[in-house]
């Protein structure tokens, strides 16, 4: 029976991933990639990759849909004119026969794989215990594998300031993202009420059992930093100007203490990034509450955009 | 047929797909998309390598699992740049063709400014 | 005891499946936008509905069922802001296709 | 294999530039200048220190994350290869943090400026992912080192906001996601056979198989896609013309480098027994053509700073030359030798000189107002300093005596002298000539008497000039810093026949592309041309529209897939 559900699965994005690259319009590819997204959030649970499969549905499937379909809407009237430039036939055929080749060629690798599959599993399953967290996945991005998701953090920043750099220069420091004149008591600003409480709790909820069951920091972020941009679309708060002294500390704060636990590491565990005998968790958690305001703070920024408005407008 | 496999056959499938709309796609947003439909094949490949990987206990091997959500996040923030700057580029010149060139005047494209 | 929670669990979950299929029969027969969105709020809500109570019996725990329902008025909640935001902006733009 | 003595070293240089940019975008203003002017000397002493440890214990430099070993852990490794361009980065870093004082400058009290705030960030940025890429063990978090590079080269080129540039800066962010989305389709694969991702690791589990072939066939074409060699140089000439002239010295001295580092650690240390022959002979291949190309388009430019980046591309093609050079005798495993040495010189000598280079370039621009090279007759008596410095960098990186690139070119003479292979010989020997070209037509224009005086609208500040004149020199007496691993029998007196001989051919040579193939004849005589000189520039037109077609979009991608079917093709005939 699962076999079939997961041909289903197969078939549907393979389906919807040719529908999101030959599609005529962009808001319509967008749209089916959305949907592209949260059918690859059912393949995660078919690989046992629980925490894989929340972040795909937060960041793949919600976050990058929310940015492209945005974009496509605004970028609706230059599709006439990129369509004029669409390469000649032959340019097409030989591009899809190499891609095909890169296919095969991927698809005699997968096949090739060695049988006893080469894992890490039983390392991390004999390891974990000094990590004193539950979730295998937890311990290797906060413990055997910290330096990813210290640098994860580090990337999100940099394209933080790659997307403010774009802003002209009378707009610098003002507020990103358009002001929003939505109707005070339409149905947005009654969601936009509503829904808030719920998903706070929600995102904190995921992110508290992050340490011994699927979810973590990324995922709950993500959550939080939706409500927020939710509340902010309805009208009923305004983007912070970039220039606003607790904005900068706020989101310079999660990878310091991260840095910071792991010099603390390094004195008195002999590495940077490791942990005290006994304090794992707690320091883990420390870097996860510090972390979690900052990561809430470059996904919502980054989604609204380099900053286009003075400060007072 | 396991569903490692199936899903990696799946993943090598998306990246032939997402290659083939990387280079034909004339519109950057388009190319956009496809560079997403590239990465996530790329990721469910990692994934299905994972799942192959099962053991002492767990669905599947952690360490890829760890990767993949540092992988998916970065592509998040790699997508979120390229965004932005598309839009900067058509709000500076009202149109966003790749080719330096002057693209061909067309009806409504210029007027949309 | 265990058999009739079973066999709810079965008829439920078919009605549900089948609410889903009529509200995507709508979505593909009906005339214009208006009448197809409401179909689908309507029978893809109702379809939920049934699917989460028919699972309610099969859970371990009270939380796990809990957890479901919200889900449920989740979805509801977003399905109706959804379909009337549509809804306003056809109003709107005039009764497009 | 613990972490050793100078292992935390190696950390401070990733980390330190990292909370630099923490600290300069949280204090805002000015701070962010200051904070990278400190953390300038601290970096290259950090790197000196690497290269101190390194020599003293002789043996690689490690440092284990967290405590975890490999294949669990994360290990930060330095060999010969990391602290030489540790070291190298750290020279030039510093040289573009002084020269940029003047353009990026913030006045004390002035409100927070974008240009000038963002982009002390991003010079940091640049450097500590260059760092991580150098030192990084382990194959995914190079991965997330070479996304932090591209994150952070592609706001310099759109640094001024203009519509060309922000075209520019896009193309160049698409195309370096394709490639490094191949790199990561490939470390992918090598998880899935070898079940690890660090380098020394996989370096002792690697087989020729179909999996390690097809890593090794798409991680190549990914990071020759992000490293611009030609065919796949679709971004790289617009995108650091475009860009401001201390942004376009990050991005062509430095940035470059990075993913030219990961194609020498992954031939080297992760697959020296995979890669084969041909495909090696294919790579240098691409290296000799891009020199003939891209020093061809260079010299049909009429503006300086896209001559510039066109030499780019030809002293990228340089970079390649040294793999099929670096194969053992039975020509079936690459080692680590002369050849290696050679090509890393090459590649200092390029960073340095090419830094210089653009610094000059864009000195004139600010001074003169415009940057066409036609118009440039008298600047080298109004900026004397600048055209030394433009000068002493042509000449380092045509292979003068004293120069890295002169001992990079003997080191691999030698190689292709032993190997019997005499076309790479020939690649070598006339590669300086095209060099030259470019230098000598540049140099000619600007000793020109000017028709009308020159009047410069803005003086430059004399500290940039000495910035771009000093790194230039130090591209000039490389050979000297790098008597170390090299014996000193290698670097002969200049003014030796031996020597002055091929010096003076490289000249002739130089003088003889730049008088046919120049967009304006030379001495201003367009109208009396010769049959010669019209056959000269229809092939240089042919060239410039082959360049143009290969940097249309569509090509672009098929080049890359085709590239990717070639390298696949040559390490799989081997064993058929």
């Amino acid at each position: 029976m699962i076999e079939v559900l997961n041909f289903g699965l197969a078939a549907l994005i393979l389906g919807l991933a040719v529908w999101t690259i030959v599609a005529r319009e962009a808001p319509a590819a967008v749209v089916g990639f959305i949907v592209y997204g949260l059918l690859l959030t059912l393949v995660w649970v078919q690989l046992q990759g629980i925490d894989v499969a929340l972040t795909e549905a937060a960041i793949g499937g919600g976050l990058t849909g929310v940015l492209l379909i945005s974009a496509a809407v605004r970028l609706r009237s230059t599709e006439s004119t990129a369509r004029a430039q669409r390469p000649s036939a032959s340019t097409r055929w030989l591009a899809a026969a190499l891609s095909a080749a890169v296919t095969a060629a991927l698809s005699i690798c997968v096949l090739a794989l060695p049988e006893p599959a080469p894992t890490l599993a039983p390392e991390v399953l004999a390891n974990i215990a000094v990590t004193e967290v539950g979730n295998p996945i937890t311990a290797v991005l906060l413990a055997f594998r910290a330096m990813d998701t210290l640098l994860e953090a580090i990337v999100l920043l940099f394209a933080l300031i790659g997307v403010w750099s774009l802003a002209p220069d009378r707009a610098w420091g003002g507020r990103p993202g358009l002001l929003q004149q939505a109707d005070p008591n339409g149905i947005l600003a009654y969601v936009a009420r509503v829904l808030p409480p719920i998903g706070i709790v929600a995102g904190i909820y995921i992110f508290w059992i992050g340490a011994d069951h699927p979810g973590g920091k990324f995922q709950g972020a993500t959550i939080l930093a939706a409500m927020w941009l939710l509340v902010m679309m309805a009208g009923l708060a305004d983007a912070p100007p970039i220039s606003r002294r607790w904005l900068r500390w706020l989101l310079v704060a999660g990878p310091l203490a991260f840095i910071a636990v792991g010099v603390v590491g390094a004195v008195t565990a002999g590495a940077f990034l490791s942990y005290p005998q006994g304090y794992a968790k707690t320091l883990i958690l420390v870097i996860e509450f510090a972390l979690m305001p900052t990561l809430t703070l470059i996904l919502g920024l980054m989604l609204l955009g380099a900053p286009q408005r003075g400060e007072t407008s | 047929m396991t569903a490692g496999t199936l899903f990696g056959l799946c993943a090598a499938v998306l990246i032939g797909f997402g290659l083939y709309g990387l280079i034909v796609n004339p519109h950057p947003l388009r190319k956009i998309l496809a560079f997403n439909v590239v990465g996530s094949g790329v990721f469910l490949l990692f994934g299905a390598i994972a799942y192959r990987g099962a053991g002492a206990g767990m669905g599947g091997d952690p360490v890829p699992q760890a990767l993949l959500i540092t992988g998916i996040v970065v592509a998040f923030s790699a997508t979120a740049l390229a965004v932005a700057l598309l839009l900067r580029l058509f709000d500076e010149t009202g149109s966003v063709t790749l080719s330096s060139d002057p693209p061909p005047k067309s009806g409504d494209d210029t007027g949309a400014h | 005891m265990k058999l009739f929670l079973d066999l709810w669990t079965v008829v439920a979950v078919v009605a549900g499946a089948f609410f889903f299929f009529a509200g995507t029969v709508g979505l593909l027969r009906f005339p214009d936008s208006l009448t197809r969105l409401h179909a689908l709020t309507k029978a893809d809500n109702l379809g939920l509905g049934l699917v989460v109570l028919g699972l309610l019996p099969q859970l371990d725990s009270v939380s796990a069922g809990l957890k479901i329902v919200g889900i449920w008025l989740l979805v509801l909640l977003s399905g109706a802001t959804a379909a009337q935001w549509i809804a306003r902006t056809l109003r709107q733009s005039g009764p497009g296709p | 294999m613990l972490t050793t003595s100078g292992g935390w070293l190696l950390l401070l240089a990733v980390l330190a530039p990292f909370v630099g940019v923490l600290a300069g975008l949280a204090l805002g203003g000015r701070n962010a200048q200051r904070v990278a002017m400190l953390l300038l000397p601290v970096g290259l002493a950090v790197a000196i220190g690497i290269a101190g440890s390194l020599v003293q214990s002789g043996e690689t430099v490690v440092y284990l994350l967290g405590g975890w070993a490999p294949p669990l852990g994360i290990a930060l490794r330095a060999d010969g290869l990391s602290a030489v361009m540790l070291l190298a980065i750290a020279v030039v870093v510093c040289g573009i943090g002084v020269y940029a004082r003047a353009d990026f400058g913030s006045a004390a009290g002035e409100p927070e400026q974008r240009a000038s705030f963002v982009y002390w960030l991003l010079l940091l940025a640049v450097w500590g992912s260059l760092n991580l890429v150098f030192v990084s063990g382990d194959l995914f978090t190079l991965y997330v080192a070479l996304e932090l590079l591209t994150f952070s080269g592609v706001p310099l080129v759109c640094l001024d906001g203009k519509g060309e540039t922000l075209r520019a800066a896009l193309r160049y962010l698409l195309f370096a996601l394709a490639g490094s989305l191949l790199y990561l389709l490939g470390a992918v694969l090598l998880y899935g056979g070898y079940g690890t991702l660090d380098i020394v690791l996989l370096g002792a589990r690697v087989q020729p198989e179909p999996i390690a072939w097809a890593a090794a066939t798409l991680m190549t074409v990914g990071l020759l896609a992000k490293t611009a060699l030609f065919p796949l140089h679709i971004w790289l000439p617009p995108a650091h013309a475009g860009a401001p002239a201390a942004a376009s010295a990050v991005l062509s001295a430095l940035v470059v480098k990075g993913s030219w580092f990961l194609v020498l650690r992954l031939w080297f240390d992760v697959m020296p027994g995979v890669v084969t022959l041909p495909a090696a002979q294919l790579l240098a291949g691409l290296g000799a053509t891009a020199i003939v190309v891209g020093s061809v388009v260079a010299l049909r430019q009429e503006r300086l700073k896209l001559l510039v980046a066109y030499s780019t591309i030809a002293q990228i093609g340089y970079l390649f030359l040294l793999f099929p050079l670096a194969f053992d005798a039975s020509g079936s495993m690459l080692v680590h030798g002369a050849v290696l040495t050679g090509g890393l010189l090459q590649a200092v000598a390029h960073a340095t000189a090419k830094a210089g280079m653009f610094m000059a370039a864009g000195l004139i621009y600010a001074a003169l107002g415009h940057d066409r090279i036609a118009d440039l007759g008298g600047v080298a008596r109004a900026m004397p300093v600048t055209v030394l410095a433009f000068a002493i960098a042509g000449l380092a990186l045509m292979g003068v005596v004293p120069s890295g690139a002169y001992l990079a070119k003997k080191l691999l003479l030698d190689a292709a002298d032993s190997s019997g292979q005499w076309w790479w010989t020939i690649v070598l020997q006339g590669g300086a000539a095209f060099t030259a070209g470019y230098v000598v037509l540049v140099l000619t224009n600007a000793l020109r008497r000017p028709a009308a005086p020159v009047k410069l609208v803005k003086r430059v500040s004399r500290l940039s000039e000495y910035a771009a004149l000093a790194l230039a020199v130090c591209s000039l007496l490389l050979a000297f810093a790098a008597l170390g691993p090299v014996p000193s029998s290698f670097i002969s007196n200049p003014l030796l026949p031996k020597e002055l001989g091929p010096t003076l051919l490289v000249f002739l040579g130089g003088a003889l592309l730049a008088l046919g193939l120049s967009r304006r004849s030379l001495f201003g005589t367009g109208d009396t041309d010769g049959s010669m000189r019209r056959a000269a520039v229809a092939v240089g037109r042919g060239f410039e529209q082959t360049d143009a077609f290969l940097r249309r979009w569509p090509t672009a991608g098929l080049a890359l897939l085709l590239l990717a079917a070639a390298f696949a093709w040559l390490m799989l005939s081997r064993s058929l």
